[in-house]
């Protein structure tokens, strides 16, 4: 059970630390679909910058650093030259496919996959040490928001920009300083995937999760609790449908790979509540 | 000076962003640009194969439109085209008895079937539930691929080891107009932007379509003053699903033959770029379509001659993209390097703004 | 008077004005080819209340909005204690002490009341907001000023009226030094009003400039000091506000030509359309329950009938089962309990389209997001609904033209100021904005029309102009049900006039012997008697 | 003469899997190298450029390669426009006269691993870790099921051979996770046949105890030392190789070629490293076995339905 346990929270890191990423940006009140390219950037950058100093704690700020870049182009691109913020996404993720798979030709002169790395410790049951260090950021967003003043600040931008400026805060900056967080924590669950559970980068080795992250957003209501949950509930399903699959053999297999999206969306007809975007949600001024 | 400012801004610093790279990957500074030019439209068989692309790259894209304008956003294109695909597929083998003129028809209208049905789920969670329908056409991304996978390889399969359905009967197969080279050219990009524009015609000349996107912009609004808000937004779902269903038709009939499992790169992802790329008019997502297809068609010109890798391709892809929707900034470029130009003759203190404020342009 | 120069200008027996705080000076802007405002040279002193008249569009959000940072003038010069203030944005503008309460409110719709206040300038330590502190801060200035707003409740779940109350707190937490003011009054009922007016006195007292933007001018008479007239965008007179009368004023504002147009109550109650008592009624409700809207009262036991061609008004204070009232009477939410008898047949649960085929209307409280498509071109919003009428379109398809000419007709009708029909409607001023519901609200001959604060930012001779019309069309047999916060409205517009407090009817009134003392103590729950 | 000119087509996976395309590229470097030639490589990014994009090589280069099964169908309606190019096509058979195409008993090399698999297995629980279910991958592991088959035979227990798919092959997290769960129900040997998300399975072996890995499609024993007790070996390269040798030589070969062991195209690495972790007898067995496969006495089923009608060779 304990094993189950630490499997599914194993699961659920990468997507909790993204959803809070886009949380953080989209609370503010631009869309964020560019998680999956963010944590593309910070599983390459953790990985290079690991091998450059020999150190995966390095590498995972330098992870948080390439999230926090993907994240302000997002802020520019979107708030500056009012880009349409999924086309901006869109671009993100198109670029973060391209360059870290350039940059793997480049710097390693390798196709597919990077050479070894040292990955983080371990604290034991296979936890990643990111995966309690990834619970005390939601718990530093969920205080942010609660309690901060920034929090306030961020949400007023996301429910309305106009208002907010005119209340005196500087909705650019509050914005930019979220989604350049929020990428951080993208880019600390690209590291997750390439320097914790792995010890090298692999092209497009996130498969989706970026934009699973994005559903474990929106179906978290935008709360900070809420993503948590829903990350871990999907994280369930993952694990309960390799659980399965490893016993039930006779079945096909595509039934379980579909497992965790049949299974969730049975719950989802089942009983969900009404959604509450941020009232300003893709509207920049 | 506006509308040049507006074209020829991301021209240039496309211009300028392709010479950049083709001096960094050692090749002549115009290399890459007449390489992309070349690629994609020099010769009759370029063009043809950029021609061809249109077709997947503009229905998703009119499907991700449509859906907007009723306040949607329909990222299960993917899954909605290629279970249209699939449907399409098993329909023009099964029902291969039937004559032409029949049989065109039906198939096209199994895709499209198929695809509307499967969007369905998400419009009705929506309005049920309450679940983003963002969160449903993923989950059904996924489980379309793989159902898609499990019937190709068994029950609908041709008994090959391969993911595929058996061809399609000849009467479901779309006739070449023209061929160039590898590449034929059906009627199938044409009937794309004609949907497309006939589309656009019912959106903003008729009643529906006036009703379908005061829907979409203000729900209480219009409901409140009569609009059946929630069946226009069940019935664009739907025809947005419909149309994903018929990109996926129109592939088997027009370009395979078949279904294979997998056989789309991610069109209904791509729609989404299409359709905000072309700020979702459908009037104009040839256009957009038509950038993209060059994009995509000239890979392999890249690829060979100037000996480019593929991921080198995306990145081009992406910041030129990059460039042509940052409209707004080169604006904004342009406009303070001119007031900068002009401050320089003396400042007067009644200088107009150089750039309009936010709220200046929405003023509210 | 006197003692507020003294505090002001410090100067005891000085004839000549108070010093200069804030000077336009020759101040122009213009939207594509129109002027807003044009030349406008206007200076604001030291510790007034100098208000700012003139009718729907004729330029005042304009250019209060130049001196809070929303724009920049096109020429010009503002100053502030003779120094340049041009503000690039209203956090600029705050920073020197000015605050701002917009036309088109500007809130946080799922933020709490306190949130709302406070956001921006919240107080914090270690970067925590230290909520104590805030609520006590804002609690102090809400008893100081006497309003009823409870502080956790979301503002989007606010009555319309309290989200006013918010956005006044928010400046007033602040310790704005100079308070830009529009319209804040256009929701308030007359009690709150007065209460309204003593604030801005008890404000100026303590220091503080305000321009205060109305369209009512017996309370601008009251509070103000310095009256200053916009008309197409120039500054046409200013005034002391002593030197004045109501009618003058009025006529200032109208300019040559607008002495007919009213702007003083003109309606004997002879005039209203007495309910026949042998004709069957057009509506009647049997004891109505419905359910509560955000955090209104719903309604309970309502019991009413409405004959054809009557007006009949709906008053009381905020949050007291308006908002529930007009959305069942809409159709937007069927009643709880209780029949809904609309020509004798029972219609509590006829879909909502239904109704509109029977040819209710209903014009929200707030209907620049509730009616309006404020992003899209005008004709839009005035087509809206109404597409599929056979004049508008054939086989479908729109004709353009007929629905062109019937929008300019109708925005004529109801005088709004519109550059182009294809312009968006945020381009329009707030007052026609309303006009711009309205007509659509009018328009195709109705059977039942609610109204929820009709009057809400018209100018006094569009108020006339629109009590004109809804008496017209209610002589030719239209029903209406007004609901407004604001009594002299619906004293001057209804034939009778009911109360409704925390969801129930406290009585009802004919016009022609309205007590206004009676219908205050109803507005307050006090007394009452059910009335049939 | 002028040097040849040599295209290779990839399918959207491109270079870089760790398996197939990149042993085939091997082939490619080496011949080019030998043979004085420089080639390019044409990854194709959607199954709609295939046909378009194997008319430009065609048009463009003397010698069209062509990697992977996709490509059958689409080559089949191109090669015979261009009479005077040479295409060498792996993975599936196009008939034509001027096309040599191979395709590799990936079951044999399958049937080995399984056999070496279930011998060694001390809790007689194998399992197989698999990308996507594409042919190759289907025959590899029709084939290991057939090795368990017979290696229950030579040992009289039954042992169990689970198969995970990771449904795709860029996805190592996955195939970690998948590796993770086959260890936690017991599974001490993981056959991967994955690319890419094989780096998964290898980092989850790596971290557990007492378990092994036999890898895939070329000899990567010594990137674990002792814990990849085998490779199996499919040698594109190779043919690839000779097929270009035919061509310098000016004795093009069309026609279609099976390679299995008895052909040197398949066949597993020496187990330099893992030697010692076998009994005597296990190692003849698989000797014998290869041996037999060798000269064509096992016929090892490539489609999963014709596995429970394979017969165990009886006394390896
Ligand atoms: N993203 C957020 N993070 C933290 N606090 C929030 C957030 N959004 C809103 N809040 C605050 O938390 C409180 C509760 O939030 P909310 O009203 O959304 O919860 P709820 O009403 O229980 O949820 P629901 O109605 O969706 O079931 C509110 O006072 C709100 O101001
Ligand atoms: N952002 C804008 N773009 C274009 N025109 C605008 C814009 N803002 C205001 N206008 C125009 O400027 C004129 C003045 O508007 P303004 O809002 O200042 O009027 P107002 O005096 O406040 O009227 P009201 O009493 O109705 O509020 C109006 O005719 C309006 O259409
Ligand atoms: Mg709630
Ligand atoms: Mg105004």
């Amino acid at each position: 059970m304990f094993e189950f346990l630490c499997l599914v929270l194993g699961k659920a890191t990468p997507l909790f630390l993204a959803g809070l990423g886009g949380l953080l940006s989209e609370s503010s009140g631009v869309v964020n679909f560019a998680l999956e390219g963010m944590m593309l950037f910070g599983a390459f950058a953790a990985v290079w910058a690991t091998g450059a100093t020999g150190s995966p704690w390095w590498g995972l700020l330098g992870a948080i650093a390439a999230g926090m870049l993907t994240g302000v182009v997002h802020a520019v691109a979107s708030l500056k030259w009012r880009v349409n913020q999924i086309i901006s996404s869109i671009c993100l993720n198109l670029l973060a496919a391209g360059l870290t798979g350039m940059l793997l030709n480049e710097v390693y002169g390798v196709y597919g996959t990077s050479p070894s790395v040292e990955h983080l410790p371990e604290v034991g049951g296979g936890v990643s040490a990111l995966t309690p260090l990834a619970i005390l950021a939601a718990a530093g967003v969920t205080a942010l928001f609660r309690r901060s003043a920034w929090g306030l600040h961020i949400r007023a931008c996301g429910e309305n920009p106009l208002a907010a400026a005119s209340a005196g805060i500087g909705v650019f900056r509050t914005r930019l300083v979220a989604i350049a967080v929020g990428g951080g924590l993208a880019g600390a669950a690209g590291a997750f995937l390439s320097i914790g559970v792995l010890s090298q980068f692999v092209e497009k080795m996130t498969q989706g999760r970026g934009y699973l992250a994005v559903a474990a957003l929106i179906l978290g209501r935008w709360k900070p609790s809420g993503v948590l949950a829903a990350a871990f509930f999907f994280g369930l399903l993952d694990a309960l449908s390799e659980w399965m699959a490893v016993r039930w053999m006779d079945l096909p297999q595509q039934l379980f790979l579909a497992f965790p999206y049949l299974a969730c969306f049975a719950v989802l007809a089942f009983r969900f509540g009404a959604m509450r975007p941020p009232s300003a949600l893709g509207r920049v001024e | 000076m506006k509308f040049s400012v507006a074209v020829l801004a991301p021209l240039g610093a496309g211009m300028l962003f392709c010479v950049l790279l083709s001096l960094a990957t050692g090749n002549g500074p115009f290399a890459l640009m007449t390489t992309i030019g070349q690629g994609a439209w020099d010769g009759a068989q370029n063009a043809a194969s950029t021609v061809v692309k249109v077709t997947p790259l503009l229905l998703s894209g009119l499907a991700v439109s449509l859906a907007y304008h009723a306040g949607l956003l329909n990222i299960g294109a993917e899954g909605q085209l290629t279970l249209g695909a699939l449907a399409a597929a098993v329909v023009g083998c099964a029902a291969g008895a039937l004559p032409p003129i029949l049989l065109a028809p039906l198939t096209l209208l199994a895709g499209a079937a198929v695809g509307g049905l499967w969007a369905l789920p998400a419009v009705w969670l929506q309005e049920k539930r309450g679940v983003h329908e963002v969160i449903t056409c993923l989950l059904f991304n996924y489980i379309a691929a793989y159902l898609a996978d499990f019937l190709a390889q068994g029950p609908l399969g041709d008994g090959s080891a391969m993911a595929r359905t058996p061809l399609i009967a000849d009467g479901a197969v779309w006739p070449c107009l023209a061929r160039f080279g590898g590449v034929g050219v059906t009627f199938a990009p044409f009937a794309a932007v004609l949907l497309a524009l006939l589309v656009h015609a019912w959106l903003t000349r008729t009643a529906w379509g006036f009703e379908m996107m005061a829907s979409g912009t203000n729900p209480f609004a219009a409901r409140a003053a009569g609009v059946p808000v929630s069946a226009w937004r069940r019935r664009a779902f739907a025809a947005s699903g419909a149309i994903a269903g018929l990109a996926g038709a129109f592939e088997v009939v027009a370009v395979h033959h078949r279904f294979y499992a997998a056989f789309s790169p991610g069109y209904g992802f791509d729609g989404i770029a299409v359709a905000f790329l072309a700020g979702n008019a459908p009037g104009w997502l040839w256009a957009s379509s038509l950038l993209l297809a060059s994009l995509r068609s000239t890979d392999k010109w890249l690829q060979i001659i100037l000996g480019m890798s593929p991921n080198a391709i995306t990145l081009i892809e992406a910041v030129l993209l990059l460039a042509v929707v940052s409209r707004t900034g080169w604006e904004r470029l342009a406009a303070s390097v001119a007031s900068r130009i002009s401050a320089r003759g003396g400042p007067g203190p009644d200088a107009p703004p150089d750039v309009p404020s936010v709220a200046e342009e929405r003023g509210r | 008077m006197q003692d507020v120069r003294t505090l002001a200008g410090g100067r005891f027996s000085a004839p000549e004005p108070a010093a200069s705080l804030i000077a336009f000076k020759d101040v122009s802007k213009r939207f594509g080819s129109f002027w807003a405002n044009r030349g406008v040279t206007l200076d604001i002193r030291k510790g007034e209340i100098h208000a700012l008249v003139g009718e729907n569009g004729a330029g005042k959000s304009t250019l209060m909005k130049m001196l809070y940072g929303h724009f920049r003038p096109d020429s010009g010069r503002i100053t502030l204690s003779g120094r340049p203030a041009h503000f690039r944005s209203p956090a600029e503008a705050q920073c020197a002490g000015i605050g701002m309460v917009h036309q088109q409110l500007l809130i946080f719709p799922r933020l709490t009341a306190l949130e709302n206040i406070i956001a921006g300038a919240e107080p914090s330590r270690w970067g925590m907001v230290d909520r104590k502190a805030a609520r006590e801060k804002v609690m102090e200035l809400t008893r100081l000023f006497g309003f009823d707003l409870r502080l956790d409740v979301r503002a989007g779940d606010a009555p319309y009226a309290h989200r006013q109350q918010i956005e006044l707190l928010r400046i007033l937490y602040r310790d704005a030094k100079i308070l830009i003011l529009d319209e804040p009054t256009s929701l308030l009922a007359l009690p709150e009003v007065e209460r309204f007016l003593d604030l801005l006195r008890d404000l100026r007292s303590r220091g503080c400039t305000m321009v205060f933007i109305s369209h009512r001018l017996p309370e601008v008479l009251a509070v103000a000091d310095r009256i200053s007239v916009l008309r197409t965008g120039r500054l046409t007179a200013t005034f002391d506000a002593r030197d004045i009368t109501k009618e003058r004023l009025a006529r200032c504002i109208m300019g040559p030509g607008g002495e007919g147009r009213g702007g003083v109550r003109d309606s004997a109650p002879s005039e209203f359309h007495a309910p026949p008592d042998r004709v069957a009624p057009l509506l009647v409700c049997e004891r109505v329950c419905a359910e509560a809207v955000g955090h209104e009262s719903g309604l309970e036991d309502f019991n009413l009938s409405l004959s054809e061609g009557e007006i009949f008004g709906m008053g009381g204070v905020v949050g007291n089962g308006q908002s529930a009232l007009a959305r069942t009477m809409a159709g937007i939410a069927p009643p709880a309990a209780g029949k809904i008898l609309f020509r004798g047949r029972d219609i509590s649960s006829t879909a909502l389209e239904e109704r509109l085929r029977e040819g209710f209307r209903w014009l929200p409280a707030n209907a620049q997001e509730d009616a309006l498509l404020m992003d899209h071109p005008l004709w839009w919003s005035l087509l809206l609904g109404r597409e599929r009428q056979p004049r508008f379109q054939r086989f479908g398809w729109l004709r353009c033209r007929e629905i062109l000419a019937c929008a300019a007709e109708e925005l004529k009708t109801h005088t709004v100021a519109y550059g182009s029909l294809h312009a968006p409607v945020w381009a329009l001023s707030g007052g026609n904005q309303q006009k711009a519901a309205l007509a659509r609200t009018l328009a195709d001959s109705p059977s039942l029309v609610v109204l929820e604060q009709p009057g809400k930012g018209l100018d006094i001779a569009a108020q006339e102009r629109l009590r004109r019309i809804v008496k017209a069309l209610s002589r030719e047999g239209v029903a209406f049900l007004v609901l407004s916060y604001d009594l002299e409205e619906l004293i001057a517009m209804c034939g009778r006039i009911g109360v409704l407090y925390r969801g129930r009817l406290m009585g009802v009134m004919e016009n022609s012997r309205v007590e206004r003392e009676t219908l205050g103590r109803w507005m307050l729950g006090l007394g009452g008697t059910e009335a049939p | 003469g002028a040097p040849l000119k040599v295209l290779v087509l990839t399918d959207a996976a491109g270079l870089g899997d760790r398996g197939f395309n990149d042993v085939c590229w091997q082939g490619v470097q080496k011949a080019g190298k030998e043979f004085g030639f420089q080639p390019k490589f044409l990854q194709s990014r959607e199954q709609a450029d295939y046909e378009a994009n194997i008319t430009l090589a065609a048009q463009q280069a003397d010698v069209v390669v062509t990697l992977g099964f996709l490509f059958v169908d689409a080559l089949k309606g191109v090669a015979s426009h261009f009479p005077n190019t040479r295409f060498i096509h792996i993975e599936g058979d196009v008939p034509g006269d001027n096309v040599a195409s191979y395709d590799f008993k990936s079951e044999e090399g399958g049937f080995l691993a399984g056999l070496i698999a279930g011998l060694f297995t001390k809790s007689r629980k194998t399992g197989v870790v698999s990308g996507m279910d594409i042919p190759p991958v289907e025959a590899y592991v029709s084939g290991f099921r057939a090795g368990i088959k017979t290696a229950e035979a030579e040992r009289g227990a039954p042992i169990e051979a689970i198969v995970a798919s990771a449904g795709s092959f860029n996805d190592p997290v996955k195939g970690k996770s998948l590796a993770q769960a086959l260890i936690e129900k017991g599974v001490d040997v993981i056959f991967r046949a994955a690319g890419n998300t094989g780096v998964g399975v290898l980092d989850a072996v790596k971290r557990a105890d007492s378990v092994y890995l036999i890898a895939e499609d070329l000899d990567q024993d010594a990137e674990l030392p002792g814990k990849i007790l085998a490779s199996t070996l499919k040698r594109m390269d190779v043919a690839i190789y000779d097929a270009f040798q035919d061509v310098s030589q000016g004795k093009f070969r069309p026609g279609h070629r099976w390679m299995g062991v008895t052909e040197g195209g398949v066949g597993v690495s020496d187990m330099e490293y893992s030697k010692e972790l076998f009994k005597p007898a296990d190692l003849t067995a698989i000797a014998k076995a290869k041996e037999l496969l060798k000269e064509g006495k096992i016929v090892v089923p490539k489609r999963a339905s014709e596995v429970d009608a394979f017969q165990a060779p009886q006394g390896l």
